[in-house]
């Protein structure tokens, strides 16, 4: 597509061709609003993607709320690439979930390797080293060819991404259901460390420093992915295609180290990820966090494919790649840390004390937008919500206790359970040791793993047990939290926090919002009762196909310290003749 | 002793291996790059496990083709203790030090868990400490350690005593004659896919990889001893 | 008997990390004027005699199985021989 | 300009696991007549204008880093193509 090709402001308007982009009317009409004037093409390209449910949280934010986000070890909350929490000594572990459903519903293996990709950077740009990542998965029955493919797929982009890297995958979930079958949900979650003083923002501040895009050239993939993981995927998949992006674990690995050698410059201003909507929501929320704005000239942008658009480059969600800020003048420094490490660092830019979002290209301004209406003034809806027929049903139906004869047979039946039986086929594939601090490996309650150079480890646990809460996503939601810390407990740990992935179906139905609301009301109600509130997470709505919603599948991914990993503990029985207690109810 | 931990681009197991060494043998440990020119002063030369420029082409291709190798062989040649772990493994194959080549995994996946090892040689810089015939658990975590070789170089290898491991109750890819570890003629080179780096703490499941390292140290001060 | 030959090639929009570095490598020592060294996969089978169209078969093994059209493009070559 | 197409074989000797594991899954679909499934390499890549003798810049790349000898067989072709 050459600019020359591309439609006009009036023509977007009347033609109304900012739909395709996923702009409502109104949406479109604010955005003029807040411009004073028609947007460009490539203006309007820039409000679809942050306007997305995936950039924009617009349906989920309300509910967001509902969470408790505060405590006395919380040192960043929701917000920023990944929330934070203090583990005493001057050091702090970074986590967050992310998901990457759509895409992995199309090309498993690459999907579900960006997405390990994406959460590993939310993690690094924090200014921490990651040194875990788990994983949750939801695939449908295993008896259709498609799913084993995509459980496969999925699972071998997983391992080979994160095994190259060097993060140890120490653990995850994994479980099947027809509800999936369409609609696998693939997340990741990655927990880092950092001393607290290498503690980084993504943002852009001080008029005059040097905006700099570091990492793998720009291609045409992945353009509005971001859109596309906010609305039902549609049934002719060839629309979808555009958006296949495919990750390079390699690059990855370098971008990695050569930032956590970057966080310790003091050179360094601010440091983001390019993760969906790429240089869009990198630049505009890092100007808008920072209420600066950011000049940049996107000839400078490296490329990897030839005569690319502004449009395409600002939509491109193309992988391992950041935006940074440094200081004005420092650039060669940072251009010779990065070229140390095979890479390319390129000055693109200046932070602007305007708040815009201002990009040139070929000696021509092409887009001029405030940086807070794509960022901050997004627009928020909320939604309506409305008690579904079947909850109300089943609240009303008999509880029917099933009767079991022969104990043995129904023993062996529920061990077959994909969803039940042992999931080493999966984490065989894992290179789960690499870094030589994971004391319990996948096959227990929670994966432990030791904090480098000290006696004290952290637990990790992710749970959801989406059937629960599509049968009363209230006590679902607790449920799901109950669950996570439980397994943290048993090996050992005190709570400190959680992540959530929230995957839904689509919030415009009123049963669907009904869940996403009563979930979060419980699990915000957990997390409270257990002082480990929720510091971060990911939001995928949306999960529909042939209108057909997955179960609400609220993902919590829980972190807990052990003081003195000598009271680390596993679940296997450990000697004949141990007595067995059951606690509880 | 000082002791060489060599990081090409895409190494992971690099710290792995340091604090092992460091742990274990208390002897100085550095890491050097890839593009150092010389590897002089350095007692011996340990490449860590990764996947070194992105495995891209084959495991070890490009690594081979980097500057420190010519110090490595020439480090091999003095007949100083080198060692290559997981992908340091397939890189001192790709570079000629050793005979063979690892395929892919026979089922084809990454493979991660501990195995049992036989210590099929003892008599070696790397493995003296060990008992011949002993068996231990190492993790292996790979996706290219099927150790091939031709029936004519396998029969050298036998004759020469140059299997150092093998895989005894379970082969988890394939490898021929259960290959798990090989050594140079010489005996001063040794290839792994085995880590036994992550095997130096019971705490972490395993502390059958200490001997390895401390057999290192040991018989390099003998050696240096009688010489001196 | 058919020998067939299936040239799979990543499609151009998808990156190719190791073309990359074996660009990168091969430029950097001997040889600057490679270029662009794209890295795919090369399959050969042999259909024993069959009923079925060869060239439509060949095609649904691919999509089935051999290629990852999301990714992947792919050519082959159908060659008649004699059976063994 | 020439552009090169590398074929990359395992030798007849060599085990490939991933083409036997091709073959057991297309006959268990719908195509019982394949048998042998081989999966090698395919790389393409451009030489610019040069004074090298091609033919044997092409074999020195193939040995020094394309392709591993010990158990891979290779061949090429080469089409001078006109310069972009
Ligand atoms: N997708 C996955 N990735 C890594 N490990 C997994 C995955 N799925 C399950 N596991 C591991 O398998 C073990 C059993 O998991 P699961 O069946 O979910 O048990 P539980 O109900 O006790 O959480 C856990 O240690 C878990 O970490």
């Amino acid at each position: 597509m050459s600019q020359m090709l591309e439609p006009n402001p009036s023509e977007i308007k009347e033609q109304k061709i900012y739909q395709e982009m996923g702009l409502s009317d109104e949406e479109f009409e604010l955005a003029e609003k807040m411009l004073g004037r028609t947007p460009n093409y490539t203006e309007t390209g820039l409000f679809s993607v942050m306007w997305s449910e995936h950039c924009s949280y617009k349906s989920s934010k309300p509910v967001l709320k509902k969470f408790p986000t505060e405590g006395k070890q919380v040192l960043q909350g929701p917000g920023e690439g990944a929330g934070i929490v203090d583990i005493g000594d001057n050091q702090a572990v970074v986590f967050k979930i992310e998901s990457h459903n759509s895409p992995s519903a199309v090309e498993p293996y690459e999907g579900a390797a960006t997405g390990v990709g994406g959460i590993v950077r939310d993690v690094f740009s924090m200014g921490a080293r990651p040194i875990a990542a788990m994983n949750s998965l939801r695939f449908g029955e295993l008896d259709s060819p498609r799913v084993r493919y995509l459980l496969e797929q999925a699972v071998a982009g997983i391992a080979d991404y994160g095994n190259s890297l060097g993060v140890p995958t120490v653990g995850g979930e994994i479980q099947f259901d027809p509800a999936y079958e369409r609609n696998p949900l693939v997340n990741a979650m990655v927990v880092g460390l950092l001393n607290h003083e290498d503690m980084q923002k993504g943002q852009a501040k001080g008029v005059g420093n040097t905006v700099m895009y570091v990492g793998a050239a720009t291609g045409r993939d992945g353009i509005h992915g971001a859109t596309f993981s906010s609305v039902e995927l549609s049934e002719d998949e060839n629309e979808e295609r555009a958006a296949v992006q495919a990750g390079d674990p390699f690059t990855e690995k370098l971008l990695m180290d050569a930032c956590l050698e970057l966080v310790k410059s003091d050179a360094l201003i601010g440091i983001q990820d390019m993760g969906a909507a790429g240089l869009t929501s990198s630049s505009a929320e890092m100007a808008s966090k920072a209420g600066y704005g950011v000049e940049m000239n996107l000839d400078l942008i490296p490329q990897r494919e030839e005569n690319m658009t502004a449009y395409e480059m600002m939509l491109s969600e193309s992988q391992e790649r950041m935006l940074i800020v440094i200081k004005k003048g420092r650039e060669q420094e940072i251009i010779d840390l990065f070229a140390n490490y095979d890479l390319e660092a390129v000055a693109v830019g200046h932070v602007t004390d305007d708040k815009m979002l201002r990009l040139l290209h070929k000696g021509q301004v092409v887009a001029e937008v405030p940086a807070d209406a794509l960022a901050e003034e997004a627009p928020v809806y909320h939604k309506t919500s409305e008690v579904p027929a079947y909850f109300q049903e089943y609240q009303e139906m008999e509880i029917d206790i099933p009767e079991v004869n022969d104990y043995e047979d129904t023993l062996l039946q529920l061990l077959q359970q994909p969803t039940v039986a042992s999931k080493e086929w999966v984490y065989r594939q894992f290179d789960h040791q690499v870094g030589s601090n994971t004391v319990v490996t996948p096959g227990s309650d929670a994966a432990v793993v030791r904090i480098p150079g000290t006696n004290k480890g952290i637990a990790i646990t992710t749970d959801c047990n989406s059937r629960y809460i599509y049968l009363d996503p209230e006590t679902g939601g607790k449920i799901a939290v109950a669950e996570a810390a439980r397994n943290v407990v048993c090996s050992g740990a005190e709570p400190l926090a959680i992540t959530d992935g929230l995957n839904f179906g689509s919030p415009d139905k009123p049963e669907i919002f009904w869940q996403i609301e009563k979930s979060a009301e419980g699990i915000g109600e957990a997390c409270l009762a257990l002082n480990s509130p929720v510091i971060g997470g990911n939001v995928s709505l949306y999960n529909e196909k042939g209108g057909k919603a997955i179960y609400p599948t609220p993902i919590i991914g829980m972190v807990g310290l052990i003081p003195d990993l000598a009271h680390a503990t596993t679940q296997s029985f450990k000697e004949a003749g141990d007595l067995v207690y059951i606690l509880g109810e | 002793m000082k002791i060489a931990i060599v990081v090409f681009p895409g190494t992971t197991c690099e710290s792995d291996l340091y604090e092992a060494v460091r742990q274990t043998t208390g002897e100085e440990a550095e890491y050097v790059r890839h593009d150092v020119a010389s590897l002089e002063g350095y007692d011996a030369v340990l490449i860590p496990g990764g996947a070194s420029y992105g495995d891209a082409i084959r495991p070890g291709a490009i690594a081979k083709r980097q500057p420190v190798m010519k110090e490595i062989i020439k480090a091999a040649e003095a007949g100083k203790p080198v060692l290559g772990i997981g992908n340091g493994f397939q890189i001192l194959l790709e570079a000629g030090l050793l005979p063979g080549t690892l395929l892919t995994n026979e089922r084809l996946k990454f493979v991660c868990k501990p195995v049992k090892l036989q210590v099929a040689n003892n008599d070696s810089t790397f493995t003296s400490l060990y008992k011949n015939g002993e068996t231990i658990s190492l993790p292996v975590a790979h996706k290219k350690g099927c150790f091939y070789c031709s029936e004519t170089e396998l029969k050298k290898l036998r004759d020469n005593n140059q299997i150092i491991f093998t895989y005894t109750s379970e082969n988890p890819n394939g490898s021929m004659a259960d290959i798990a570890g090989i050594a140079n003629e010489k005996g001063n080179v040794l290839g792994l896919m085995p880590h036994p780096e992550r095997a130096v703490d019971e705490l972490l499941g395993s502390a059958a990889g200490v001997k390895l390292f401390k057999s290192i140290v040991q018989n390099w001060r003998e050696t240096n001893v009688t010489n001196a | 008997m058919y020998k067939v030959k299936v040239f799979v090639t990543l499609k151009e929009s998808v990156i190719d990390p190791e073309g990359a570095a074996a660009t990168k490598e091969l430029k950097k020592s001997n040889f600057p004027e490679v270029e662009n060294v794209r890295v795919g996969k090369y399959v050969e089978l042999t259909i024993d005699k069959t009923d079925k169209n060869v060239e439509e078969a060949v095609h649904e093994m691919c999509k089935n199985l051999l290629v990852n059209t999301e990714v992947e493009d792919y050519r082959f070559e159908i060659e008649e021989a004699a059976a063994k």
